[in-house]
């Protein structure tokens, strides 16, 4: 009995972290898509990078600072290189890895179009080994000081995508925005857009986020025995749908026609909006969740891009941070579950009081951590490729090579 | 002998090349381009973002032609074109001193055709 | 032990669900695919939105008309918005969620290229919260009227895959064909040929489908203790793969060289065929279903694209309607599993009468309600977009985007 | 318990099952990616038909050969047809077919962009029907020689790797260069490039496959109440990564630059390096291995492509057949499990003999049956298309097609 | 009339664009071409094989105009993308017979513009 | 001064370029171009309905010589592209009345080359 329970999880838990380990190419393609054809190589090898050496990092330390034995509450200290010969631990390893690449891919998008490869290569090994695997310490292993005080992120709204996301913002505000992106005209800043290259790419990409999202929060449950896995997935999938839909139609209000690219936003938006609560709020719960989350993201843009002038070329900082907050805070508004209520269920504003909490100690770790590591890279190696690179394009710069070769493509930006 | 460069909408193509058949001209060559003219583009939002596309999408034909020819084509470049709206297009003929069939190695009048 | 089977249901259940959700991805490239360029971003946000409006729509119709208490064996009248916590009520909704979703985005292929996008979400709505539904119900629900008399369709050969067909059909019968398509030529109308702009995204959509009909097949034994899984899965991949080898053989005949596209919808052809009897079949016969499958849909289009001129971009009346049919109809010839037997089983015809009562009360079902509904939309918000936005392009016209910024692209028609 | 257990090992084996099936289309991705546009289409269908007609094949005789009762350890004899209707059979046939095809898909690449199709199709019969299945019954039939020898290849180093580049090496000998690709100047033969036309595809391909991979790995165990599942899993991925990053600063250091394409080669020469001993090798034997395995890949280009230049468009050689070798050795160097013990963990050199002799053995076998079997193709049908098509691409000359129709595309070579 | 031609690097074509509307010439057509020229191209490895990139992108301009606007519209290019470096580009200046505007019919030094 | 303007078959282009180069001819441009001539097209079918074809895959050349090149260019093209087949292409040369090179602001002859 309890060998074939344990085998159930064994093989639960590692198709759900295969499904999150296929984020990986869903992250690579949005991000592809939504920038241009000429660092389109440059792209994918950030990508694959943060996976790959994210993952080796994970192995040596991450893994150990996240759950190894904690130092009051603040980070673990045993387990190097994954040390010992429990299967368990092994299958847990698995799981967490593919999440802490998940924090560690978000940045690549926002620092799209002018980052130095070696420069991104730097930073990735650092929210590996220590950004990420710090703050999910906090909030999910055993002793963690945040998860002590009753903070509750079930699959990482605050611990993956607002890492990822407070990273990402860091990143794009030190590196500055891409050339075109800002004009002064009579005085004044306007935005200037530099579209996408491959809508097709960036809805595969989405489609493949959201199906491997069933693993993400689903998987989280960490047992194949758990009964909520079902309604976990029906909350994922109507607070994605929903997100869609009320960024469409915001867009449509907003800019006269629904636009495809912000509706896949709002899809994203959605599925990180639930993710911290999915395990605690009911369907309609989830309807209101991706719908705010939704509108949300479309709005957020009017602050981030038009009023601070911060260039995030695929808004991965209101996809995962701004979303993930939303979503951390609706833990404490919308929770109806065990022991857990919500503001809107009779729980009063204790519990979205410590949601409050956990989400500015992790926004001032990661936004400090990462200011200070991007800084130094600044100061040391340098955050950006020069002028000629980023106008011919980041690929024949940094790779020497053409992503589209024969196909005749204009670039003039 | 002449070469005549025409602009046109992309959809109108089909009917050009209708008219000009008609006309017995069967050797255009092809290109698209990117027109800025009257017709002075449009202010489209990408991601909530104001983008100008002052570009637009055209089509690019040329054709040579001897001189007895210029102006059936001219005409039926217009037949198979005009809408009556702006970003129509235009007409451009300038002179070519020398044509050679590669082929054959023919030159001028009967290289043209 | 019995929570053990609950778990192992459930992980199974909602890992086949994923895998079924993942088609939306299939469905969206193979459509975008075969399609020209200029309309690629608003056949991606049909196919989102038919998902995400389409869900939603389910949660709160959709599910209670299909599985809710039956009236009359006709349409279910209670659990709207998926009311109470059962855990169980929560999977199976998921599983039935993404079958709807799959029946709803057939359609957005046969009258891709010039329908409003407007037209579109409003169709979707009510394909999700009725025509499906009750279709689903008659077969489905145990108290369903086919059902009770008999009807077979274990994963759905007719629900799905017919039901998508027909509404396809009725939409491009009442939009009428893309402009260009069919040309007068001396009196004689002839059919031409819009090319589609993108074979890899149709392939990478194929491989998609077919991976995820392993979990629109297997996963609909809705249990994960079902020993039939394993045979599912192979008759699953020998009719798939039998339609693409007769499919490509007859284009070869025919035309003269092996058409890839076709050869493609051989492909979904074979699978929709055996859709239907893939638990009661053997593996020899689902060769066969998958071979005759494979050329019907090459021959159909003489009839439906070259004789009826009704356009249909991507073939989907073919590969979803007469496939589905077909398959329907095979279950009545093949069948050969515990009390069914087929006609070459020594079944007689009882079998394959009772499955063409069900295949025509479908196809009057779907076909009545889907044309009274394109029929109102057509009367008030129009169904079709004006000249200049289809020949322009759909995403410039009803989106504002381009799909592929900065590829030269010659669209002249 | 027992009939829970078969439960549970049915829905692992399966989902593994579909896991490896999705891998076509990695493989499509990855090889459609690497070649020029004009002969995508091309590619397409062969890997289209490889899997298709390939697994009828293996459906008809495959299996047999490879799992019927053994005569003399060297093929099976009975089975054929898939007789029987033991559940475990469909299961374990769904399995191993998948297997089955990708060994033969591995091929395509080798010798895309001159090959007949006719002529592949040929080739894909027999090496589906006996070529692989021979290899497979002598290391996974319980009867088979070198099982009963003692040689180890868990999940198919050599037997699916190393057999898909044997043949693909044969092929692209046979074949001859594309044109263009080597040019004498000065009497001195050069090596060109002829680059591939869609980095994206590539990325996707790769990242599907690393998915896939999961399944072909941890599936192998063909139990899912195996604990070792995770621990596969982990060094799976371990070994990918490392051969990612060692790839990329392969080509750092020699090239100047890190290129993308052979850095995303290095993941798929890790994953094939580690697949051999996945079950048998600790997480940092795993990143050893797959270091080696992403150097190697790179360095063996200059041996093959610029010395012996046989030109193998996607490096299908490097990948599989070279990197299937070293994983096999790994094995005798790493193993350090139950009663297995590698070189480096006390065992001496005897296992890694005995891998020797296997290795040699399909060596020989693959190499030897190839050889006939494309030099009797070359004298009947021919195996490359006529000048014309291969400069034309062979889309239009094979297929009549356009893979992009309405991109512009600069094809001159 | 005049038709000119004009080759630039592709990121200079907004600059060119700027300097062309402040002399008030609108209408031009925009194609992009490979160029080969001083600029010798380079030499990349792909895969780790050499591969020589000798047509480097170029944006290519015609710009039809009279006589008088020859001179400014000369300059403003110039202006606008002149860096000193090899691979700046070049102008090439032709005679254009007859100008038609196909949407009015008009011919000549009134259809140009 | 002059233009010359060629159609060449795509896969000939490398060819030309070689023959070009051996008589010192460096600076070409290219565009790819659709061209629809004697050589009439195919008809393909795809998914099984009829598909015209006629409108082929081509490149286009400038090169834009002084008088004295034009003899050995025109040779050079011929040498590089000529098959004897039907879709070989055309050579049409037209005037050049001025030339500038951006980077230095050279006219005429000397900006050439
Ligand atoms: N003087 C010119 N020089 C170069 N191209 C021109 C010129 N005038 C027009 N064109 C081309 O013709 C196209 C149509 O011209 P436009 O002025 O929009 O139409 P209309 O002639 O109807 O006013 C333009 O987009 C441009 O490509
Ligand atoms: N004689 C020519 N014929 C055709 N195109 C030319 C000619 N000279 C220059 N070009 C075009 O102009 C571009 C820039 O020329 P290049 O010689 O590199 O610059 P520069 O004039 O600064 O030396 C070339 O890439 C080519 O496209
Ligand atoms: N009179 C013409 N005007 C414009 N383009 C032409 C003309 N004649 C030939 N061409 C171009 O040259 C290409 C080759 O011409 P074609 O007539 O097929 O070859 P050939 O000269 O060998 O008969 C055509 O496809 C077209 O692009």
């Amino acid at each position: 009995m309890g060998d074939l329970k344990n085998a159930l999880d064994m093989i639960w838990i590692i198709t759900a972290a295969s499904l999150v380990f296929f984020m990986q190419a869903g992250f690579t393609l949005v991000e592809t898509g939504l920038t241009r054809a000429k660092n389109a190589g440059n792209i994918i090898m950030k990508n694959l990078m943060d996976f790959s050496a994210g993952v080796i990092m994970f192995w040596m330390f991450g893994w150990a600072v996240m759950y190894g034995t904690s130092k009051l509450g603040l980070f673990g200290t045993n387990q190097f290189f994954l040390s010992g010969t429990n299967p368990l631990r092994f299958r847990n390893w698995m799981f967490q890895a593919v999440f802490a690449a998940t924090a560690a891919t978000i940045v690549s998008g926002a620092v799209a179009e002018r980052t130095k490869f070696k420069a991104y290569l730097i930073y990735t090994v650092f929210i590996s080994a220590v950004i990420y695997p710090v703050a999910g310490h906090w909030i999910w292993n055993p002793s963690g000081w945040l998860k002590s005080i009753g903070f509750i992120d079930f699959s990482g709204s605050t611990v993956v995508h607002s890492t990822g996301g407070w990273a990402a913002l860091m990143g794009a505000m030190l590196l500055g925005p891409r050339r075109g992106k800002y004009v002064k005209v009579n005085g004044k800043i306007t935005a200037k857009a530099l579209p996408g290259h491959n809508l097709p790419l960036v809805a595969l990409g989405v489609f493949i986020l959201w199906f491997g999202w069933f693993g993400f929060n689903a998987g989280s449950t960490l047992s194949g025995s758990d009964a909520r896995i079902g309604i976990i997935t029906v909350v994922t999938t109507l607070s994605g749908a929903a997100g869609a839909v009320t960024a469409m139609f915001t867009t449509w209000f907003l800019f006269g026609k629904p636009e495809p690219s912000m509706t896949l936003n709002g899809v994203l938006a959605g599925l990180v909006g639930i993710t911290a609560g999915c395990s605690l709020v009911s369907p309609a719960a989830a309807v209101i969740i991706g719908s705010v989350a939704g509108i949300l993201v479309v709005l957020s843009v009017e602050v981030i891009d038009k009023k601070l002038h911060i260039d995030d070329p695929v808004r991965a900082v209101s996809v995962h941070g701004i979303s993930g907050v939303w979503g951390t805070i609706a833990v404490g508004l919308f929770a109806n579950s065990g022991t857990v209520r919500g503001l809107f269920f009779g729980g009063g504003l204790k519990q979205t009081g410590i949601q409050l909490i956990g989400i500015i100690s992790i926004l001032l770790w990661v936004c400090g951590t990462s200011f200070i590591l991007f800084s130094l890279i600044k100061a040391t190696t340098g955050l950006r490729v020069n002028e000629e690179n980023e106008m011919a394009g980041l690929d024949v710069g940094e790779h020497g090579v053409e992503a589209y070769s024969g196909f005749q493509i204009f670039t003039t930006m | 002998m002449k070469l005549i460069t025409v602009y046109i909408q992309p959809y109108k193509l089909n009917k050009v090349k209708q008219e000009l058949f008609k006309e017995k001209i069967y050797k255009v060559s092809v290109t698209n381009a990117l027109g800025c003219g009257q017709q002075k583009g449009f202010t489209e939002s990408y991601r909530g973002i104001d983008i100008e596309v002052n570009l637009l999408k055209k089509i690019r034909i040329e054709i040579a032609v001897n001189e007895a020819f210029v102006e059936p084509t001219v005409q039926a470049i217009i037949a198979g074109s005009r809408t009556g709206n702006i970003g129509d297009g235009k007409i451009f003929i300038t002179p070519i001193e020398e044509c050679i069939r590669i082929r054959s190695g023919e030159t001028g009048r009967k290289a043209i055709g």
